[in-house]
């Protein structure tokens, strides 16, 4: 009866429909098969490249080879990088967020001032932080004017790491953090059931990691030599700026989260014997689990695609400071290497899907049952 | 348990005073209720009470103690709210419990309490719940159960009914008021419904614009409102306010109005030739067999305009002259619109008012 | 309770006076070290006020990036306009007029908006040069627009939620049909979501990089590019960059300051909270 | 042949900003006066030694909108990239038209041409293997610049100890370019020539020991090196926070044209430590690639690039020497008149920094190895890698 | 002016039936109320009816047309939502104006008819406003006029009072019965608000679980409901329901509840011994005077539990053996908890219904 009328709904819609069906879903299946091939070399250039199939030796190169120990560390910078990234953000907007919920006056003000660098291009940031970085002035020098010694850190070219470890020990450290993930998850479910908790979570989890600690020398090495990796001291710089830039969005999203809270509920606590810290850390925080969610995936999915702001703070070949969305760009169009570059834009990708992909499903099945 | 004082409270928003002097007394046990129309201050001066908002002047004394400057936690005064603002990322047990864990009470004590509150509120079954799973009346117990847990001097509650439905609201008053009954906790209960104020009200407190028109039980202001405001507002449907005069002869007195003159022993209040607003309630206008009781000159003609049955009442709208009238008659009155109908007016119940002024006239 | 100066007080403004102070530093720097003459600057003294100020930078700079900004403006402009069209559309029919599987359909695209944008550039670089747009503005507005498409469509469904149901259907008994619905009704109630949408979509394009470098010839390089080959080579006259940064922060700033009610909409609206 | 009545575009893309772009302008120029109607599109990409400039030139040039004319350097660079993909015109009927088989040397010719033809226009020839200082400082200083590598090692500590950086080093291209400089000491001319035939490994013992040296000669450099610039590099040295500072000859145009310093008094040069004698060269060039928009006005400008008159217009304003044998030497200043004269009579060898021996693709990989290197200064790994990369990109056996 | 007729509708959403074959006939002129427990699917029908929703099977029926397949717009129905669904950013003119320009009628005449409408129901001095600058009930009248400007044959609503404080909902009720008297147009009308539905409705409809319970005149449910869901379901406080036990002696018949034997008329339905559930309605319990009126068989003592004063009525709790019963009294009666009081159950009115399947026993 409405036919019609749904008929044009849908027409309207498949445009775009297609436009996502062939732009996302179809070029991330041809980056996928372009990742399987050897298009790269010399070959790569001519007008009409030869590709042929090659099954996985772009990604057992990169995870393995001898020339992969670039990508190696920037998989490990990226790793550190959206951690301290997620803390950094997410803490420092928490703080801003409850400062300002406290209704100051000039409230208005503070806030355009931590939100403005939300909306600044990371070529802009980059360019500014840069400055602000450089080893012998901007904020090495900044304890002068109290009367101390410059700081001597060299922000983006500092040469240490800390937290290293061997790529030979992947395999033993993957079973660690499984450990780990294992007994956290136990430890968090306990309460509710302790049973399950128990059997499915803490003793595997022990287990495994026991079986790590005791064994792990007799796990396959995953490279032939040693190569260590850690986080590098370069990319303080570069999680600064960030910070800078991103705390702000999180603050925006606390700060709505904590409006939205009725007064009611936060008048509930106060008479019920709650300080402001206890009203936040038991009643505020636990309720905007969804808003911590949403920041936390936008947050680490900036994070995977940081290259402008490293582009524009480090440039492209600081070793230090590298990252595998920068590093595919030089793989693919400064190396020639595509079949490589693809492979490592699959590997960014799998990583994004993987939190990304149970997120969606669980605000897709939210929006079914609403 | 506690008397609550309010002595001359104002509370100013930036430059506008919302709540004028407001005087109270509340007395041990007393089961005191605020209505007013939307605005007028009601819930601002029970969050005061809570110390949930500062006072601008004057003083509250709970217990003989001033509060001004307690904070809420420590006025032992429990609160409920309108949408119960259960925290809805705790069970119901923890929602309850929460308080008694703020005030750092042990483990097995915490539990007793709320045990016990849940079994007093028949919420045992629920206690492992999240609040979104619960009904609204559920919810509305929870709520509760979260104030008497801790055994409070004072309850408060911010239209805690507003949120369900007739029959619902009907039963949960009933629970409240046997509530009431059993703890004989000190009660300020703010509602903007009739019928909870009527039925639960020790005393009411009408206000408007943040000043208080009438205290008094709830027979009182229904039967002697001090003001035109007060007779309005109390009684569904509302009182019929006509322009009438009064005459004060050596014949005795008499009030005219819609073209008709009535026999009626007046206030001393008014004189000879007085404008006035006459109020008549709907349930003072009588029809058939109630007719005998009223004398002769009281009765009319009115001129149906429309007609309910409301359960085992009816609606009537008349016009008697050129005023629309409506009454309240027992019994299920079937009139075609349009039909003439012979209608009594008890003129004992008669309110009258200044009309400059709008004060009762006595 | 009180609002006397309590140490609370002192506390909650004292530390958001340093973190304010400290957020604006950047700017602070950036400014003045774009007023100095290129022989004032040096590190030592980076935080001193210009002894003599040099507007120059900002002409020199303006000059440079001119050419930059005006491919900004058009990119910007035509881009935003149509994704903002499209995704209004399609918002419409992902709220009013769900079909078997619109969800899932609705969820395939939000799942556009979290790729990495490096696993589509290889085969985005293909098709448009296969389509014969690459190097150009049209090209990157294809870009820009196809997938600006979830974040506009997401914005877009998530305001239309809020109009009633009652309303389409209101309409719908009136005798108009899914098109007149769109213009007679939605459309004039989405004033609001256009502006959020459109400063939204506005200032991501605006900042984009990697398309920008990737996908345009050098005529038609973006302000980001250009701004980056300011900035990237010389690191010596260092008013010049910031001159730059500051010339192509301008437009989005502008937005933000003064419309940042609606930036702040669309920021929250963008991050799916369900 | 001035050709007044051309008119349309010329897209000229290259990595020639700043300090350098006023070269490339006097270029400009001349061709404006010609062709006036031609509207000329400087397309520059900054950062240094073309590092940003390639992968936005192959983005360019897969996209099928190749620019008019590119930069690239003359050699393995575009011949092992560009010439292989056959996205190159032959311009030997240019060259032959031009008379240019003679004015070029002809060793220069055969690097940048191939049995089918010859590809690009060589605009200039710079020397990588330079030491660069400043004269007041030493002797300041009381040092001489090293004539080895152990002279160096010699003086270094001394300096250090100074609180001055005995080597200025900048990011990391620049490493590459120190390493070329190091590694032709340590292995002599001959054994470098062979390390592109391939007849010696880069992990033989020579190798090694090149990269052992290199290790060694790290030692002495500035710890934030790979957040400068190389002009920032060279800033250090002008500034006497450096000694010396390994780069080629563009350092010279740096310092006479922006920092204002005279060549041979606010300035010196020295060959490399340990390579007297040799010329490490590079050259940059232009091609004309398949499928140019504006081929007609490419061919004006390749033909400006390799006329005399153009050559000295550019090459002393850039601080390099002309790869003409004509060149009129009297526009040149002290620093290219010398560079000039060890042109004619030292060894020449091809620089691998700047595309002369090897192509991009093992240039690449190389970067990576470095960067290896750089981290765990393992020489011995270096080695290994180094020739793996080489058998993989078709140098090494 | 039209007959709208559902004949055995069913309403699917997936998989979950929420209307089982709905029949139902209303007659020209009708005013038909919906009413029912939320989800019964009231508004479900109702939108059927209007087309904005399909039919799973079934046939509906306007004026002896079948109308399954046609598009609400040719229905000649209209509708006034909940929310009123007013247009924003349109004049009120341009609401009411609406359907006519989407049915390319001219602007003069468009101007007429918007102004007829507006004038019926006074809402001239505002078309110019938009519906944000309106209060409440002004609102409410434009959804009407929207609706009326069209002249269809069949309104539907629903609940359009439900966002109407009480004593506002009280005078459009009136309002709107007036209107239907005067336009005689067939009405459908969702309500969940009982006394709405009691004194506008023709016939009511009750609806449980997408299920018709009964359909009757508001005084044929109140007084004989089919089952025990419809008797509970109407009347506000609920009807008592208690277990009991019937006898049919040579000495007549009786009925035994709460320990206490009252002899009474019973239906044919049922037999000696029978276990029933006897449906006592609050107002059928009587005090002091009325007692007179009743045979002396049917008094008792009731213990007080609780008492409430509902204008010139009052709800009293009082237990009954076990039982607890809920009386609706005439008149202000203050009793004290606890307290003893002589009552009286007129058992004339006393429903049966069977307790398994719940129907009404007669
Ligand atoms: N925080 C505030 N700032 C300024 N004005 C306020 C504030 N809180 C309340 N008011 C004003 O004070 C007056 C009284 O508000 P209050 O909430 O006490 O009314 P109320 O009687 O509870 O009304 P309702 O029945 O709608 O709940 C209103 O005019 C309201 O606008
Ligand atoms: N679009 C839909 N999809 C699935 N189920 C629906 C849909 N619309 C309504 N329902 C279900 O159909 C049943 C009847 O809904 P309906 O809205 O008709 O109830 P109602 O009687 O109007 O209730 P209320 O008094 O709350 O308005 C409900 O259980 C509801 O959940
Ligand atoms: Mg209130
Ligand atoms: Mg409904």
């Amino acid at each position: 009866m409405i036919n019609r009328d749904r008929i044009k709904a849908f027409l309207t819609l498949l445009p775009s429909m297609i436009l996502i069906a062939v732009f996302v879903y179809g070029f991330i299946g041809n980056t996928f098969w372009l990742s399987l091939t050897d298009w790269g070399g010399v070959a790569a250039l001519a007008e009409n490249p030869v590709r042929n199939y090659a099954g996985l030796s772009n990604y057992k190169e990169l995870f393995t080879g001898f020339l992969g120990g670039g990508f190696r560390q920037d998989l490990v910078n990226a790793v550190y990088y959206s951690v301290m990234l997620l803390l950094g953000a997410i803490g420092t907007g928490l703080i801003i967020a409850i400062l300002l919920d406290n209704k100051p006056r000039g409230e208005a003000v503070f806030r355009t001032i931590f939100l403005y660098p939300m909306s600044l291009s990371f070529i802009v940031t980059g360019t500014i932080w840069r400055w602000m970085l450089a080893p012998q002035g901007g904020v090495n020098i900044l304890p002068t004017y109290a009367g101390l010694d410059p700081l001597k850190f060299r922000w983006l070219s500092s040469t240490g790491a800390i937290f290293e470890f061997n790529w030979q020990n992947l395999l033993q450290i993957a079973f660690y953090i499984l450990a780990a993930v294992l007994i956290i998850g136990g430890l968090m479910s306990i309460k509710q059931n302790p049973t399950r908790a128990l059997r499915r979570f803490l003793l595997p989890g022990i287990a495994v990691g026991l079986a790590a600690w005791l064994f792990g020398d007799l796990l396959p090495k995953a490279l032939f030599m040693e190569e260590t990796h850690g986080f590098n001291l370069a990319t303080l710089g570069i999680i600064m700026a960030t910070i800078w830039q991103y705390s702000g969005y999180t603050m925006a999203l606390y700060l709505a989260g904590f409006t939205g809270i009725s007064q009611d509920l936060r008048d509930a606590s106060m008479l019920d014997g709650a300080t402001t810290a206890q009203y936040y850390r038991y009643i505020a925080l636990p309720m905007l689990k969804p808003i911590t969610i949403s920041a936390v995936i936008i947050l680490s999915h900036i994070s995977l695609k940081m290259f402008d702001l490293i582009f524009a703070m480090t440039g492209p070949d600081n070793a230090e400071t590298g990252h595998p969305a920068l590093n595919m760009y030089l793989t693919t169009f400064r190396a020639n290497d595509f079949a490589k570059g693809a492979a490592i834009a699959i590997i960014l990708f799998l990583i994004a899907a993987t939190f990304i992909i149970p997120y969606l499903i669980s605000s897709y099945r939210q929006r079914r049952t609403r | 348990m506690a008397q609550v004082e309010l002595l001359d409270i104002c509370k100013r928003f930036g430059t506008t005073e919302v709540v004028h002097n407001a005087n109270l007394s509340i007395g041990d046990n007393e089961f005191i209720v605020l209505v007013g129309p939307s605005g007028c201050g009601k819930s601002t001066i029970l969050r005061m009470i809570a110390g949930l908002e500062t006072i601008s002047s004057g003083e509250i004394r709970i217990n003989d103690r001033k509060v001004n400057e307690v904070m809420p936690k420590d006025r032992d005064v429990a609160m409920v709210f309108q949408n119960y603002a259960l925290y809805p990322h705790m069970s119901v047990f923890e929602n309850m419990a929460f308080s008694l864990k703020m005030a750092k009470l042990g483990k097995n004590e915490i539990r007793q309490k709320v045990d016990k509150a849940a079994d007093i509120l028949e919420l045992t079954p629920y206690l492992h719940r999240k609040p979104a799973a619960l009904s609204g009346g559920q919810r509305q117990r929870v709520a509760m159960g979260r104030a008497i847990v801790r055994s409070p001097s004072v309850f408060l509650f911010d239209e805690p009914l507003s949120n369900l439905d007739a029959q619902l609201r009907t039963q949960m008053r009933m629970e409240l008021k046997k509530m009431h009954l059993k703890m004989k906790t000190t009660t300020i209960y703010v509602t903007h419904d009739q019928i909870e104020a009527m039925t639960l009200a020790d005393r009411i407190v009408i206000l408007k614009d943040g000043r208080v028109q009438q205290v008094g039980t709830p027979v009182e202001v229904y039967e002697r409102p001090d003001n035109r405001f007060v007779a309005s507002f109390i009684g569904n449907p509302p009182i019929n306010m006509l322009e009438a005069v009064v005459h004060r002869t050596s014949d005795g007195d008499a009030i005219s109005f819609c073209g008709l003159t009535f026999p009626v022993t007046l206030p001393d209040g008014c004189r000879d030739q007085d404008q006035v607003l006459a109020g008549i309630r709907p349930d003072s206008i009588k029809r058939d067999e109630a007719l005998a009781a009223l004398p002769e000159q009281w009765l009319i003609d009115g001129r149906v305009v429309v007609s309910e049955i409301v359960g085992s009442q009816s609606l009537l709208e008349f016009t008697m002259g050129e005023a629309s009238v409506v009454a309240e008659l027992e019994g299920r009155v079937a009139a075609a619109p349009g039909q003439t109908m012979k209608l009594g007016l008890n003129l004992e119940n008669l309110l009258l008012f200044d009309p400059d002024t709008e004060q009762a006239i006595r | 309770m009180k609002t006397r100066l309590s140490p609370a007080t002192i506390a909650l403004y004292g530390s958001l006076v340093v973190l304010a102070l400290a957020y604006l530093m950047p700017v602070y720097l950036t400014l003045i070290t774009s007023l100095k003459y290129p022989g004032d600057i040096s590190l030592p003294q980076s935080w001193q006020l210009p002894p003599e100020v040099n507007y120059a930078s900002f002409a020199e700079a303006f000059a440079l990036l001119q050419p930059n900004i005006v491919n900004s403006f058009i990119l910007t402009i035509s881009a935003t306009l149509l994704s903002t069209v499209l995704g209004s559309l399609n918002g419409y029919v992902f709220s009013k007029w769900k079909f078997p599987g619109s969800e899932i359909v609705f969820t395939l695209f939000l799942f556009g908006m979290f790729i990495p944008y490096q696993v589509i550039l290889i085969p985005l670089f293909q098709t448009l040069r296969a389509m014969n747009l690459y190097g150009g503005l049209p090209g990157l507005i294809l870009a820009h627009v196809v997938y600006g498409l979830p974040i506009t469509s997401l914005i877009f469904r998530n305001f239309y939620a809020q109009i009633p149901d009652s309303l389409m259907e209101s309409a719908n008994l009136d005798g108009a049909g899914f098109f007149q619905i769109y213009r007679r009704i939605i459309f004039p109630l989405s004033i609001p979501g256009f502006v959020v949408t459109s400063l939204w979509q506005f200032t991501q394009i605006w900042n984009e990089f990697l398309w920008g470098i990737c996908l345009t010839r050098h005529t038609a390089n973006p302000i980001t590019v250009g701004l980056a080959q300011l900035a990237g080579g010389q690191a010596v006259s260092w008013n010049l960059p910031m001159a730059g940064s500051i010339l192509a922060a301008l437009p989005v700033l502008l937005i933000y300051i003064v419309l940042g009610r609606y930036f702040i909409r669309g920021l929250l609206a963008g991050s799916v909270k369900e | 042949q001035s050709t007044g009545h051309l008119s349309g575009q010329l897209e000229i893309f290259s990595w020639w900003a700043g300090d350098e772009g006023p070269a490339l302008q006097a270029l400009i120029d001349l061709y404006k006066e010609a062709n006036p109607n031609v509207e000329v599109v400087n397309a520059t990409v900054t950062g240094g030694s073309g590092v940003n400039a390639k992968a936005v030139l192959k983005t360019r040039m897969l996209g099928g909108e190749p620019p008019d004319s590119f930069q690239v350097h003359a050699g393995q660079e575009l011949i092992g990239t560009w010439v292989k993909a056959d996205r190159m015109e032959d311009l030997t009927f240019l060259f032959k038209e031009e008379g240019w088989m003679d004015a070029f040397p002809e060793g220069l010719v055969k690097l940048i041409g191939t049995d089918t033809g010859i590809w690009s226009v060589p605009v200039n020839i710079h020397r990588s293997n330079v030491l660069w200082y400043v004269p007041a400082n030493l002797d300041k200083w009381g040092i001489k610049p090293p004539m080895s590598w152990d002279d160096f090692f010699a003086v270094a500590p001394k300096i250090k100890e100074a609180g001055v950086v005995p080597l200025a080093l900048a990011q990391n291209w620049t490493a590459n370019h120190l390493w070329e400089s190091v590694a032709l000491a340590s292995l002599g001319p001959d054994n470098w020539d062979a390390l592109w035939t391939g007849a010696l490994a880069f992990d033989s013992p020579e190798g090694v020991k090149a990269w052992e040296l290199f290790g060694k000669v790290l030692e002495f450099t500035n710890e934030d090196a790979s957040s400068l610039s190389w002009q920032q590099a060279t800033d250090m040295v002008v500034d006497g926070r450096a000694a010396f500072n390994v780069m080629g000859d563009w350092a010279a145009g740096y310092m006479s044209t922006t920092k204002k310093l005279a060549p041979g008094e606010g300035f010196g040069w020295a060959p490399s430590p340990g390579t007297g004698g040799e010329f490490m060269f590079l050259a940059d060039s232009f091609g004309l690639p398949k499928g140019a928009p504006n081929r007609d006005n490419v061919l004006a400008w390749l033909a400006l690039l390799g006329s005399k008159e153009g050559s000295d217009a550019f090459n002393p304003l850039k601080g390099s020497i002309s790869a003409r044998t004509d060149s009129d030497l009297s526009k040149y200043n002290d620093y290219a008149k010398s560079a000039s004269a060890d042109f004619g009579k030292d060894r020449i060898v091809g620089s691998l920094a700047h595309g002369v021996t090897a192509n991009e693709g093992f240039m690449n990989d190389f970067a990576s190895v470095m960067e290896m290197f750089l981290k765990s200064g393992n020489a011995e790994a270096a080695g290994k890698a180094a020739q793996q990369i080489a058998v993989k990109n078709g140098i090494g056996k």
